[in-house]
């Protein structure tokens, strides 16, 4: 029954009308998760000891961080299950995720840098950790330039696919380069089978962000994977019939 | 023993054909016709697995072509738009390499009858590169002459920018295939008489 | 058998292909050896300066060599039909692209590691560095060919793909680059060069047993 | 009047073809990026050694991301035979090559003057020496231009022309290298870096003056 | 109007051929011959000033064509065995910019006009690099539509990858052009009748 669920809202035509109604719902939790978060990290977490008011930028940070790399893998689960099985709307998932995915690792980037300044006396350290990060960007980028230099879109989503699953091998390298290189960059403080390093209100807010952008990201998502629908199947029957009642209301 | 079936083939957002078929048994010759641009490349790329049908199938022997892979390739026998050979190289030398990735068996000897065979006598160790138009057609068509076994060939306007004996030539190492049991599909828009017992024609487009 | 045979003779034309241009495998060469070359002029003649950053102006010249070598790999074949032959034919797709990779990198990577030493000693740098460069490279610049291959199929036919393919491959170059330069910087500076150089190994091995199936792919991608 | 239109129209003809591949223009630039943000990844992270080498290395991955974009300056016109038709067209070849070199620039060269200082702070570079840097690029790098397009010219239809033409150029590069990190340098070090400009500027009004008309004549012979 | 006087071209170590000549009047359609090889493309080449003869003379009304330069080309138009357009404009834009660079006039209208009356309606806004082979012929020879002040025309096969409607429409227009006084020089391997009233044939090689 569920296997059949699934074939049902695999098709593009079953699919865009669902994300619709999901959208709505997305955004509202990514709003509500934010102003918990921010009020948590603003008002309830405490003024750090080391590191002074500055290191509330890390309810920004850690979460994108996480998101960029976890989006990078979702991206690219999407991308190889379009491959495998010629799957129209995974492909099109994975086009919509890239640009969020980029968006979030310059984030992480950007805020990262703006601690770092205070913290290390420098914007930029060429840091296994940052370093890898910066390949992130330019992998996420590079599966986009491809995918735009392509006009068929099959052979885009296709090409897309293969690169985007060659360059997995980098995620696991930003994960544990903390481990494998002594660096500057903070180690991993939460983690499943040690107990949090760090304070519960602090691990809370930033738990509630990423959940945020969590939320955002699948919303932001979906709404572009609607558009990359449209745009695809705009030749199909039922997009020219959703046309039609469009321009009916 | 080629089989096509429902293909339907859909450029950008062209649907350039649909629902089309043929069975061809052995020693068929299949002649694709149609105006500029009615998709007679796209289907014979299709055959040769280089294009995916949008929807359709095509067997091979009752099986589809995508899981025979290697099997049926070895089986075909494809002549493109392009000549496939290398500027830099010899005639001879480009028929050796080409023979040898096909996983045939040439010789030197039998390159050089090849190739005079097909009117390149005294061109044989010239780079191709400095081959007239017709002349390096020569070259990429004289495969054929080590192709005999391939029970498949798909031949894309082979006659293109050939004079008319070479023409003729080409012509009649087809028939002859075809007459001993091979299956061609052939595009052409010029009117040349390729001399078989079993032909069809297949129309694409609205000529 | 037959596939065996078609490996060989894939590796065979290539040389030759490459021999008759000889022009081609010089220049490669002749590019890396300027790259290097032209650093001093840009940054300035303080050899302190230049030593250290030595090892890694040679591996960014290497790597930068390799990049633009690609253009090679597989354009011209893709221009006159014959790759589209390769790919009808009845041997394994992988086997031939490794193929074509054994003798690109026979002809413009191997040259890099023999001339390393040469540009090295304008840098100043120590004998066991000279020789650890050319360690380093020996075992790395296969891999830039191997990772190279991949970036180089699926941007076949695209225009401005050559610098695409920089774009694409770049990123995955950059691991290579830090364990290579790394390596002969702790050869520089007697910390030992062994962790980097088996790093560069396990590189080697993994691409050497991925790239050419996942460039096969790219390559019938890119052909429809 | 002819002759104006014509190069109006080449000018926009080849800034549409940019557009229409976007990748196009984003890539030379990002390549840029990547080639700068390499060196600290090979050299290692000390800010004092890359303060140091900044204006070099700026300055090296500029010319080499212009010495790659050559590629596609005349190669696709020659490729589909458009460049047997302008040499057959009624207007002064000169003019036209001219023409095709603006397009070139305003895609390849411009982008690059426009994101260095962003990359230049990435070296801890001073506010002075971003400004200089920028201006020394934006004389520097039409330079560049007008003599890779000679170079490109005359390997037209070599295999291997890509790196051919890097080693026609780059001997002719040197000189725009050593006074436009000069400049970047004197900036930087505070000796003032005028006379570096106007050299730099020397050169472009020379090169302005006879590249497009010795290109031209270059891709007549290229055509035979 | 257009002579050639003892034209010998050698080409690597080959001479193909020696003493060639010929004067043509206005309205006059020269059809040059031969096999694969002879030395057709070179010949034409040879016309445009694209190859140096190695010996003998072109004289445009009676001047040498390498001293006329710009003069001489405004008069010419050459079509050779590529379409010179680029893949990433439509047919149109194409058209445009041929046409600019050919110091004419053109506009969106008359371009398209000229596009649809070569069999292209609904392709004018394609980039060109998704048509099919004759089609890429099509709007290569397009541009022809605006030749008609250009006294010369030098056609190396433009009936090419065209099919049949195509190619009697192409050999309509050169007939029109020949009668109203213009000079064509065309090779074509295929038979196809353009109905002038004045024509020569030159014969290269030993067909
Ligand atoms: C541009 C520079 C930076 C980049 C690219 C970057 C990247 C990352 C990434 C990818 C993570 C998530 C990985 C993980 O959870 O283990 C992370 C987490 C973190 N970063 Fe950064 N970072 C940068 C700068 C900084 C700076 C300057 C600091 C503060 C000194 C900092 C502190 C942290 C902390 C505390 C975490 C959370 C670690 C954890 O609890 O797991 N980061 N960063
Ligand atoms: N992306 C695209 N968008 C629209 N149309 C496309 C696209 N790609 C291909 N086409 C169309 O597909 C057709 C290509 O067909 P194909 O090359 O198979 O023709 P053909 O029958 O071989 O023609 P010819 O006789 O000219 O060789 C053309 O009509 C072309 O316009
Ligand atoms: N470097 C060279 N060495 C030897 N022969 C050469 C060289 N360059 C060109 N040729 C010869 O010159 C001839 C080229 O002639 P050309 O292209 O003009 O022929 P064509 O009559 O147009 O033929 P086609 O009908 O095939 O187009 C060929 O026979 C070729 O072998
Ligand atoms: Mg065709
Ligand atoms: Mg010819």
């Amino acid at each position: 029954m569920a296997k059949l669920n699934w074939f049902y809202f695999a098709a593009p035509n079953t699919f865009y009308p669902l994300a619709g109604k999901m959208i709505p719902w997305f955004t509202a939790a990514a709003l509500g998760l934010a102003a918990i978060g921010l009020y948590i990290g603003f008002f309830v977490a405490p003024t750090d000891f080391q590191q002074g008011e500055g290191y509330r930028i890390i309810f920004v940070h850690v979460p994108t961080a996480w998101m960029s790399m976890f989006l990078y893998v979702v991206m690219a689960f999407w991308a190889a299950i379009g491959l495998a099985f010629n799957t129209r709307l995974s492909s099109m998932m994975a086009q919509a995720i890239a640009p969020t995915g980029a968006l979030m690792t310059f984030l992480a980037l950007w805020t990262g840098s703006l601690w770092g300044k205070p913290m290390w006396g420098a914007w930029w350290v060429w840091d296994a950790r940052l370093t890898s990060e910066l390949i992130l960007l330019f992998l996420y980028i590079g599966f986009m330039a491809l995918q735009a230099s392509i006009d068929d879109p099959r052979r885009a989503d296709r090409a897309g696919a293969v690169l985007a699953i060659v360059g997995v091998i980098n995620v696991p390298i930003i994960y544990f380069s903390v481990q494998w290189w002594n660096t500057l960059h903070q180690g991993a403080s939460v983690s499943i089978t040690r107990s949090p390093s760090m304070a519960t209100t602090m691990l809370w807010g930033m738990l509630v962000m990423a959940l945020a952008f969590w939320m955002y990201s699948i919303a932001v998502v979906l709404v572009r994977v609607r558009a990359i629908i449209l745009e695809r199947e705009r030749n199909t029957d039922w997009v020219r019939d959703l046309k039609a009642r469009g321009a009916a209301k | 023993m080629l089989e096509a079936v429902n293909l339907e083939c859909v450029r950008g957002e062209r649907r350039l054909f649909r629902d089309v078929g043929f069975a061809l048994a052995e020693g068929t010759l299949l002649e694709v016709v149609g105006p500029n641009g009615s998709g007679k490349t796209s289907l014979l790329r299709m055959v040769c697995g280089l294009l995916m049908p949008a929807a359709g199938e095509i067997l091979w022997r009752g099986q589809g072509i995508r899981r025979l892979a290697e099997e049926y390739r070895g089986q075909l026998t494809y002549l493109g738009h392009h000549n496939a050979i290398k500027d830099d190289l010899s005639g001879v030398e480009n028929l050796l390499f080409s023979e040898t990735m096909a996983g045939g068996e040439a010789t030197q000897k039998s390159a050089r009858e090849a190739l005079s065979r097909f009117g390149l006598a005294g061109f044989e160790d010239l780079p191709t590169r400095v081959l007239s138009q017709g002349q390096k057609r020569r070259v990429g068509l004289a495969r054929l002459a080590f192709r005999a076994r391939c029970r498949l060939w798909v031949l894309d306007e082979p006659f293109v920018a050939l004079d008319v004996k070479a023409v003729r030539m080409i012509a009649d190492l087809v028939a002859n295939q075809v007459d001993s049991g091979g299956i061609v599909l052939l595009t052409t828009h010029q009117e040349v008489d390729v001399p078989v017992r079993n032909r069809q024609t297949l129309r694409l487009g609205h000529a | 058998m037959g596939s065996v045979d078609a490996f060989k003779a894939l590796v065979r034309r290539d040389l030759l292909l490459a021999m008759r241009r000889r022009a081609d495998v010089l220049t490669t060469l002749i590019f890396f050896v300027i790259v290097v070359s032209l650093f001093p002029l840009g940054v300035g003649p303080e050899l302190e300066t230049l030593r250290e950053i030595a090892p890694g102006v040679v591996w960014v010249a290497a790597l930068l060599a390799s990049m633009l070598a690609l253009g090679r790999l597989f354009s011209s074949d893709y221009a006159d039909g014959t790759l589209e032959q390769m790919v009808l034919a009845p041997q394994p797709l992988g086997l031939l692209v490794g193929a074509k990779i054994v003798a690109h990198w026979l002809v413009s990577g191997l040259p890099l590691v023999l001339i390393a030493p040469v540009l090295g000693i304008q840098y100043d740098m120590s004998w066991e560095a000279l020789g650890i460069l050319m360690l380093s490279l020996a075992i790395g610049t296969p891999v830039l060919g191997l990772i190279g291959a991949v970036g180089a199929a699926l941007t076949l036919g695209l225009r401005g793909g050559g610098v695409l393919v920089s774009l694409l491959v770049l990123p995955l170059y950059i691991p290579v680059l830090i364990f290579g330069a790394g390596a002969v910087d702790a050869a520089a500076t007697g910390t030992g060069a062994g962790a980097h150089l088996s790093l560069l190994g396990a590189f080697l091995a993994v691409s050497l047993f991925f790239a050419p199936w996942a460039a096969a792919l790219g390559l019938r991608i890119s052909l429809e």
